[in-house]
């Protein structure tokens, strides 16, 4: 019983980094009608926005210690964070150590400013191309962000810890007399994932600037005829998902290291969810990604893998063929997005 | 047009028939049998085929670096590294037979069929007479079958899977970086210190050839001193998230786990298994353990601080203070600023171990080569005392236990030696059933046209 | 031959390049600091043509029905399995080993394509992405188990000496041959001054192939077949109500354009009989379609040129590193030199990804039509400099390429 | 008995009747319209007898043969062309070969594989196509794009696809629908050509009672999912029950 709510913990947090990725995609679609397949070097970026953050704080001077040496046998130079030779050592210590938070604060207005650049300054060139050019230059983008952030950091995984007091597991069972040991940082990045997700919906739903982005999504030309002004608030609905994307990067760090190809290792799959979700439906994509977070949980349990060999390693694409062929347009998809 | 010169640079010249096979008019093909793998001219191309896209790059970069340095050292520039305490001492810094020596790069993309198309390339069109370098056994072994075709020598980069020299093993290839058994021989008698003999064992091994040997062989070794395997579990190798691997080991009864990853994937799981509290946790009365068969320093870099206190075996580490390792992490860090990875150490070696045949051999021949390499045995390299070994082409040498460092001193001061186990330790029968038993044979030495 | 005049001129140009291609892709002399762009070396020349015909099939389904299938790479997988599989088990011959990755990877994509082309659109791209994905993660893992291994997985599909090879006989090469005469030899190579020539006898049987492919793609674009597909792409609708059914139609697209990846996966083993799982992967399949939007979707030569580009890159580019640099660069002054060094360095060897990512996005942006249009661009300016200004209406567009304005929402 | 015969055809949409017990028997070779204010079902009458809807109860035979359960390909192969309110053509390719694809669809059934040949090679189709061409007088945009013709080229391009197949029975929905007076007197006058030219049946839907009044021999008036009438034009006119139809509840 521990392991299926176990199993059911793990899918919820896999199913919000694909939900939230997913979310940012299916806007850029269902707003702008654009492949973008540089959503995943977008939530690449947000990560490596937590990386740089926690570089900068950790700026070290160097001081000499006579007493040890290093590598090649010269006295060992020690590095000491600027931020903790102003603070002293606790404050500094704790502001590095919050690196990984604090860098929301940075994520935010960064991820906008490229989403809102990359709109304007390339994809809106493509809104009357042929989807295959749009993926084209999207994944020629992917592979320049992607190069770019490895030109600096290296190929290697970089590790964004979480900060000291949310680091460890608690026993969220304890209450239904159950032992589920989770990691905290997990069930930050969960409530994490489902705030913003309330958020983006309670926007679209609640505001003007919402609603009329949802009836351009429903009929662009109309809302156009309108007079209103469209195109600037897709511009900024392209900001907005990848403002998600980057924020989902940001938290994922302290879950799974960063490196410079997590998007793509992501991309594939946030299309795959997307799709399941159905085209062109916000709902759809966030209940596909949680669906699918789930199933790949617990494909891979030991059951799961002796039953049917492989199946942890197939179980998503599996499970888009059935979904995509028993219900045509996705869980819940609109017709006519993205059929010709 | 100037004059009509018809050699046979022909580098993949393996039949005589085929000239014969095709009519065409005669003053158009050549007769003359020329040794292929004669370098002409001054100079003489060794080929680095490395990982320089996708995960791996950075240990690819670190590989570059130690060819470029070996190269430098072969020519005669630097300090000379290893050539100092090397215990053969026919090089002499006047490049290969001397011939200076020049290199071509190649990235493989840690993809057999890229890494054999790269290496084609050097051979087909630079002429490299030498192919070295990777940083997986499944490329490893794709391109040390190419080289075998082609009739070149292949010095194996990083490459730990047992099928190496073992199934896979070829005439014309040599592996200098330990393997999977010996990781397993060496570690288990370390644990059983550390940990007892009274130990349950659960595994997370990557689901390809690479990890299924590295397991096979932990399993054996522990359960040879009175461990349980409780369950082995498959990873796909696109997993980058591990949790819902490591929640099943939570009440499994283990109270070990062993992660048989590798790089991004070691990285991850092993963050995640911190992340679920493993380490704290006590089960059947003893501390819950994690082990990782093989490790890498830039691993434990990419690991953080969830390295500390894991144990684990890696072919050679730069604090070791004998004077061929000195002498290497001075020339390599002063070059670079940073101490070399175990790759870079296996690579250096590697291309001054061949070169060091050839001048033996007094051939570039890959066969005369061959046979300078096997039953070579030598010192100063870095693994105390090594036999390169006839039957399979692998080195035999000591084995390091490390364990990641409590209180490093600094950004690569990550691992630290927990004992070396010696080789006799880690020998095993060519015909070990581990790697291929009685049917495993390196086949023909293929010396090219 | 049954083309019209410009088709034949078209063939007759490609059957120069390729049969010319030992000299016409080595225009520098071997000891020259430009060696390093000289791509006519066996491997590459024959990946050149390889993948060519891997992207002139994709375009019969692509560039005319307009399914964007995302999962190609699984064909040309299955038919270097295929392939491999034959020289295990019979002989290190050819062309049963060719003839059986086209017949394997047909039936693949009867399967396939017979449930994938239930949807469309982008449904249609992740049905294939996922058949292709199950397939390359089986591949790599499952399929390669001791107990059943059809892959080999990591290590990929090879010939070992315990292999049966039932019609192996002495005398015959230990390499892939077509009866006795070995891919990889080369029957000719010609040094001329400082250049050098190397004729293979590989590259040659995969020119011809390539040549024969290429003539039956240009008879099926020009077909009452190939009508219909573009027709398919344009109005399915008005198909349906014409009588005419888009299923069988685009299924046979689907399956030739299967079988052209099998005949690829084919001869890839066969230039070098080794069939990994990496093949399958997605990023195998997106490589397919790069190479054709970047040559140009539903042109006849486009799609050979985008794979001619890619390859390059990959081969070449990723091959020029900072000790090149300084060579090329050595004739100026020293700081200039480290200057320019550093400059390119990131563009260049490990960076090859880079320069590729940003040539997509250049040719994609000004480009629209692909590398064909630049073609034409250039042809156009030639064209016109020859007469006097004000001619410009004669400016056509390519008849095979007319970018669609894709409604975002049909029906 | 007509060419034909739909007898009590039921349609809901969820709770909406859209079609209440339709009977309608078209006579060969004369224009039949069918008449009616928005809503009235027009559309999806037509869609039941093209096999894009199929009717939840009821019979549609088309020459003593059912359509219900065809697919529109099979439909069309079995005689009944359609035109659409908004044209439907390739746009992509060119008049010529928009042509070319129904005298194939025509003359080879709804798939064969012909891959080899080239389309010019088949002399006796490109004829037909040319000729036809001829006969709408589009001869000299024959290689056009199609999409980038005007609309009332488009929706000549499209009767002119429909009539190469011969088909027996010709569906026009709304073929005036949008157009300008002018264009609409030309669409008149061609489909009284095609009228008088060949052996047809032509079923139009409209509501534009000048065009109706132009060319139909009968007329079935549908309202709220039901015929109310179908009489000669010259009987439908005076009917107060049209008018009502038209214009609302009148008391």
């Amino acid at each position: 019983m521990d392991a299926f709510f176990l199993q059911i913990l793990n899918g919820l947090d896999k199913g919000s980094a694909y939900a939230l990725i997913a979310l940012g995609l299916t806007l850029i679609f269902g707003t702008l009608g654009v492949v973008n397949f540089a959503h995943g070097a977008l939530f690449m970026l947000g990560a490596f926005c937590a990386v740089t953050l926690q570089r900068l704080l950790s700026l070290s001077f160097e001081t000499i210690d006579e007493t040890k040496t290093d590598f090649l046998g010269n006295p060992l130079k020690v590095k000491t964070p600027y931020v903790e030779g102003w603070f002293g050592p606790e404050i500094g210590g704790s502001i590095i150590d919050w690196a990984v938070p604090l860098s929301i604060l940075i994520a935010i207005p960064f991820m906008i400013g490229v989403g809102y650049v990359m709109e304007r300054g390339l994809i809106k060139h493509f809104y009357k191309r042929p989807h295959a050019d749009q993926i084209l230059v999207t994944f020629g983008l992917a592979i320049v962000l992607q190069e770019v952030i490895k030109y600096f950091f290296g190929a290697n995984p970089i590790q964004t810890p979480p900060p000291d007091a949310l680091l460890g597991v608690v026993n969220i069972g304890a209450p239904l007399g159950l032992e589920l040991a989770y990691p905290i940082w997990r069930m930050v990045y969960f409530l994490f994932a489902v705030g913003i997700i309330g958020g983006v919906f309670s926007f679209l739903q609640f505001t003007t600037f919402g609603m009329v982005v949802r009836a351009g999504m429903a009929d662009r030309e109309t809302v156009g005829l309108l007079g209103i002004d469209i195109d600037r608030r897709f511009t900024f609905m392209f900001g907005l998902a990848a403002g998600v994307a980057g924020l989902a990067g940001v938290m994922y760090g302290p879950i799974n290291p960063p490196n410079y190809h997590m998007g793509m290792d992501f991309l594939v799959l946030s299309f795959v969810v997307v799709v399941v979700g159905g085209m062109g439906s916000l709902p759809g994509a966030v209940l596909a990604g949680f669906m699918l977070g789930i199933l790949e949980s617990f494909a891979s349990t030991t059951w799961a893998t002796t039953t049917i060999p492989g199946i942890n390693q197939i179980i998503i694409y599996l499970v888009a063929i059935i979904v995509l062929l028993t219900r045509p347009r996705g869980l819940m998809g609109r017709k006519g997005v993205m059929e010709d | 047009m100037t004059k009509m010169d018809l050699t046979r640079r022909g580098v993949l010249k393996t039949t005589a028939a085929a000239g014969a096979g095709l009519a065409l008019p005669t003053m158009f093909t050549s007769s003359a049998h020329a040794v292929t793998n004669d370098p002409m001219g001054g100079t003489v191309t060794l080929g680095f085929n490395v990982p320089q896209t996708g995960p791996y790059a950075d240990e690819g970069a670190d590989e570059l670096r130690a060819y470029e340095l070996a190269v430098e050292h072969l020519n005669g520039g630097g300090d000379g590294g290893m050539l100092n305490t090397f215990s053969s001492k026919v090089l002499d810094g006047t490049g290969i037979l001397g011939k200076k020596v020049e290199y071509v790069t190649g990235d493989t993309q840690t993809k057999s069929d890229a890494a054999r198309a790269s290496a084609k390339s050097m051979i087909e069109k630079d002429g490299a007479i030498m192919i070295t370098g990777g940083s997986s056994s499944g490329v490893a072994i794709a391109v040390q079958g190419l080289c075998q075709e082609a009739g070149v020598i292949f010095m194996a980069g990083l490459t730990h899977s047992n099928d190496t020299t073992g199934k896979d093993r070829k005439a014309n290839g040599f592996r200098h970086f330990f393997n999977g058994y010996m990781s397993g021989a060496a570690l288990a008698p370390v644990l059983k210190n550390l940990y007892g003999d009274d130990r349950k064992a659960y595994h997370l091994t990557a689901d390809y050839t690479w990890g299924w040997t590295q397991q096979e062989s932990i399993a054996a070794a522990t359960e040879a001193l009175g461990w349980e395997t409780v369950n082995n579990v498959l990873t796909p190798l696109a997993s980058t998230d591990f949790s819902s691997y490591i929640a099943p080991v939570l009440n499994s009864g283990a109270d070990v786990l062993v992660l048989n990853h590798y790089g991004g994937n070691m990285v991850n799981s092993l963050t995640n298994a911190v992340q679920f509290g493993l380490r704290e946790k006590e089960v059947n009365g003893k501390n819950f353990e994690i082990v990782v068969p093989l490790f890498s320093r830039l691993m434990a870099r990419g690991a953080g601080e969830n390295i500390k206190g894991i144990v684990g075996s890696t072919n050679w580490h730069w604090s070791l203070q004998d004077e061929g390792s000195k002498a290497f992490v001075k020339s390599f860090g002063e070059k670079y600023g940073f101490p070399p990875s175990q790759a870079a150490h296996t690579c250096y070696v590697q291309t001054l171990l061949y070169a060091d045949a050839v001048t033996r051999a007094n051939s570039f021949a890959p066969c005369d080569v061959a046979a300078a390499l096997e039953g070579f045995e030598f010192d100063g390299m870095g693994n105390g005392k090594t036999l390169y070994r006839a039957e399979d082409h692998q080195c035999f040498k000591d084995v390091l236990v490390v364990k990641g460092k409590e209180n490093p001193q600094s950004e690569f001061d990550l691992l630290e030696v927990v004992e070396v186990t010696p080789a006799a330790q880690v020998t095993y029968e060519p015909n070990h059933p581990m790697f291929g038993g009685d049917e495993a044979s390196l086949g023909e030495c293929n010396n090219g046209a | 031959m049954g083309l019209n005049k410009s088709d034949m001129t078209l063939l007759i140009v490609v059957a120069i390049l390729a049969l010319g291609a030992p000299f016409i892709l080595n225009p520098f002399p071997v000891d020259s600091g430009m060696a390093q762009f000289n791509a006519g070396y066996p491997d590459l020349m024959q990946r050149f043509v390889i993948f060519g015909i891997l992207a002139i099939g994709f375009n019969i389904l692509f560039g005319l029905t307009g399914y964007l299938s995302f999962g190609h790479a699984a064909f040309l997988g299955v038919g270097s399995y295929a392939a491999v599989w034959m020289f295990k088990l019979l002989s290190y011959n050819v062309l049963p080993a060719i003839a059986l990755s086209v017949v394997v990877a047909g039936l693949f994509s009867v399967l396939i394509g017979y449930v994938s082309l239930r949807r469309s659109g982008i449904y249609f791209s992740i049905l294939t992405l996922a058949f292709a994905q199950m397939s390359f993660a089986l591949a790599y893992s499952v399929l390669s188990n001791p107990k059943f291994n059809l892959t080999n997985g990591e290590t990929g599909l090879q010939v070992y000496a315990g292999d049966p090879q039932i019609f192996h006989r002495e005398g015959l090469p230990d390499v892939p041959h077509l009866f006795g005469i070995a891919m990889r030899d080369n029957f000719l190579e010609l040094k001329m001054g400082g250049w050098e020539f190397t004729f293979n006898n590989g590259y040659y049987l995969c020119a011809i192939i390539m040549l024969v492919v290429f003539y039956l793609a240009i008879r099926l674009f020009r077909s009452p077949f190939g009508l219909m597909l573009r027709a398919v792409k344009s109005n399915q609708n008005r198909l349906n109500y014409t009588g005419l059914n888009p299923k069988p139609y685009t299924l046979a697209a689907f399956i030739i354009s299967g079988m052209y990846a099998g005949l690829a996966g084919g001869l890839l083993a066969s230039m070098d009989p080794l069939a990994g799982a990496e093949r399958m992967q997605w990023t195998a399949s997106g490589e397919i379609v790069l190479m054709t939007i970047l040559g140009g979707a539903g042109t006849l030569i486009g799609p050979v040129l985008g794979a001619g580009f890619i390859k390059y890159f990959e081969n070449i580019f990723s091959k020029i590193n900072d000790n090149v640099l300084h060579q090329w660069f050595a004739f100026m002054p020293d700081g200039m030199e480290d200057f320019m060094v550093f400059i390119v360095h990131p563009f260049v060897g490990k960076g090859w990804h880079l320069t590729l990512g940003i040539l997509f996005m250049l040719v994609v942006t000004f480009l629209p039509g692909g590398l064909v249009e630049g073609g034409q661009r250039i042809a156009n300016l030639f064209r016109n400099r020859g007469k006097k200004k004000g001619d410009d209406d004669s400016y056509k567009p390519d008849p095979e390429h007319h970018p669609k304005e894709t409604p975002h929402v049909a029906e | 008995m007509g060419i034909l015969e739909v007898k009590g055809v039921n349609k809901r949409f969820g709770g909406l009747q859209a079609l209440g017990d339709v009977n309608l028997s078209v006579e060969e070779n004369i224009v039949h319209a069918i008449i009616g204010p928005n809503g009235a079902g027009k559309s999806t009458l037509l869609n039941c007898l093209v096999g894009k809807l199929i009717p939840d109860t009821g019979s549609v035979t088309f020459d003593g043969q059912s359509v219900l359960g065809r697919t529109p390909y099979e439909i069309n192969q079995m005689g009944i062309s359609r035109v659409f309110q908004t044209p439907e053509i390739f746009g992509d390719l060119t008049v010529f070969e928009n042509m070319v694809i129904p005298a194939f669809a025509k003359r080879d059934g709804s798939f064969r594989m012909h891959a080899i040949e080239s389309v010019a090679a088949e002399k006796d189709i490109c004829m037909k196509a040319e000729q036809m061409l001829v006969e709408v007088n589009m001869q000299d945009k024959i290689q056009m794009h199609a999409a980038s013709l005007s609309r009332g080229d488009k929706r000549r391009l499209e009767m002119a696809m429909c009539l190469l197949q011969e088909p027996r029975l010709l569906l026009l929905d709304e073929p005036t629908a949008g157009m300008a007076r002018a264009d609409t007197n030309n669409t008149i006058d061609l489909l009284k050509e095609i009228k008088e030219q060949r052996d047809i049946t032509i079923c139009i839907i409209e509501h534009d009672m000048h065009v109706v009044f132009s060319l139909a021999d009968r007329i079935t008036v549908l309202a709220q999912g039901t015929p109310l009438v179908e009489d000669s034009p010259e009987n439908i006119r005076g009917n107060p029950k049209v008018r009502e139809a038209y214009l609302g509840e009148a008391a």
